[in-house]
């Protein structure tokens, strides 16, 4: 299994905290996105924004990073913080 | 020792951050100490409250890296990186870095490094009330350019 | 308003000086300070006490200047200086320089700039009482060029 | 009449403080050098060394500068302060 988790704007717009995946098929980021996307329009359109950032295992991490069971992956958009 | 990493709600008093970095410390003789606050406004907006939101784990992480990439780089001595959490009115500390080194050059430099690399690494969100609503702050091109002039 | 400048022999509270800058001031989010203080060594030698001399009336003339320079070249908003002097032991407080601004990169920029050029400009001169005896101290080379490093 | 003062170093090596000159056939920092020069070999040294600054009036000059009378010239090493 992979948990899924979402932050700030992506978290609202997508209306979810975080989802669990079945880990085989998925083998990059990039898969991630792919299977969520077909959800709906809006997950579409959110996880393909070209500013989308995303963390595996608390490391920023391109779309292109392997995934394997028990890692936790993270989608968020640009950091505001300081 | 105390942790070098604080994530927390309640606000931060500068003078016991400092005494902190200072104490039982008579080699570093300079001490650089940045400070963000609230402000009333940002693009003409009057804002109200920012809420800050982080992603618990990969913040501390994250910082973990940018302290030990500026020790590498500097000759600094002790380090204190505070980001407060929550809901935070005008005028309230947000971020606190502190930097003490024999070198004021080094002080200055890792601190601001440390600034930068937060600003476009670190998991932080901010969501801004104001007299136009609420919303969530657009990251600035110019954050990422300030940090990219360090490598 | 209170002085921008404040040559003083008795000690100061880094809290309430920062408390000054940002009173009445939510327009300034970002604050660096810079601290220095008597290091236990020099040189390879053991400290005790450090005494601080200046010209009266040139020093506080020669900081307006620098200070003004600060604020042409980086959009500012408060600034105060505060030098010491007389008497100072190993771990006391010399100097503070306090810079807000809206932006962080101005607020850093401008407080060392300050404490570069209060560095080669301001007429203070220590003189260190050590296991070695009492000697002045040496202006030093990297000193001057780190402020040429600004024009 | 112009007021002359030494600091640091410098008001140790010369064992004075401050001393006043007449002002005529003083026209620079530099006549003022050589003038006092002339009081003694430990004057002549400390007064022409490479490293001597000088201000008139509270502003760092040049050997060069004018003096004139109601003029502050003050003589110091390079500055240690911070």
């Amino acid at each position: 299994m992979i948990n899924v988790v979402f932050f700030a704007a992506l978290r609202e717009q997508l209306d979810c905290d975080s989802l669990t995946l079945e880990s085989h098929e998925l083998s990059t980021v990039a898969d991630i996105i792919k299977q969520l996307s077909a959800r709906s329009e809006q997950w579409q359109q959110t996880l393909n924004n070209a500013s989308l950032l995303s963390a595996v295992n608390h490391d920023m991490v391109d779309k292109s990073h392997p995934v394997k069971a028990g890692d936790e992956v993270a989608f968020f958009p640009p950091v505001t913080g300081g | 020792m105390t942790s070098e990493i604080s994530i927390q709600h309640q606000d931060f008093a500068l003078a016991d951050e400092v005494a902190l970095l200072e104490q039982d410390n008579a080699t570093d003789g300079a001490v650089v100490t940045f400070t963000g606050r609230v402000r009333n406004n940002n693009n003409d907006t009057e804002v109200s409250t920012l809420t800050l939101e982080h992603y618990p784990g990969m913040t501390e992480k994250s910082l973990a890296k940018i302290i030990a990439t500026a020790k590498e780089r500097w000759d600094i001595g002790r380090v204190k990186v505070i980001h407060r959490i929550g809901a935070l009115k005008v005028g309230e500390q947000i971020v606190f870095v502190g930097v003490t080194s024999k070198h004021r050059k080094d002080a200055f430099a890792a601190n601001e490094f440390i600034m930068d690399y937060l600003k476009v690494q670190a998991p932080f969100w901010k969501k801004e009330q104001s007299d136009k609503g609420e919303q969530w702050l657009d990251a600035k091109h110019s954050d990422e350019a300030k940090a990219q002039q360090w490598s």
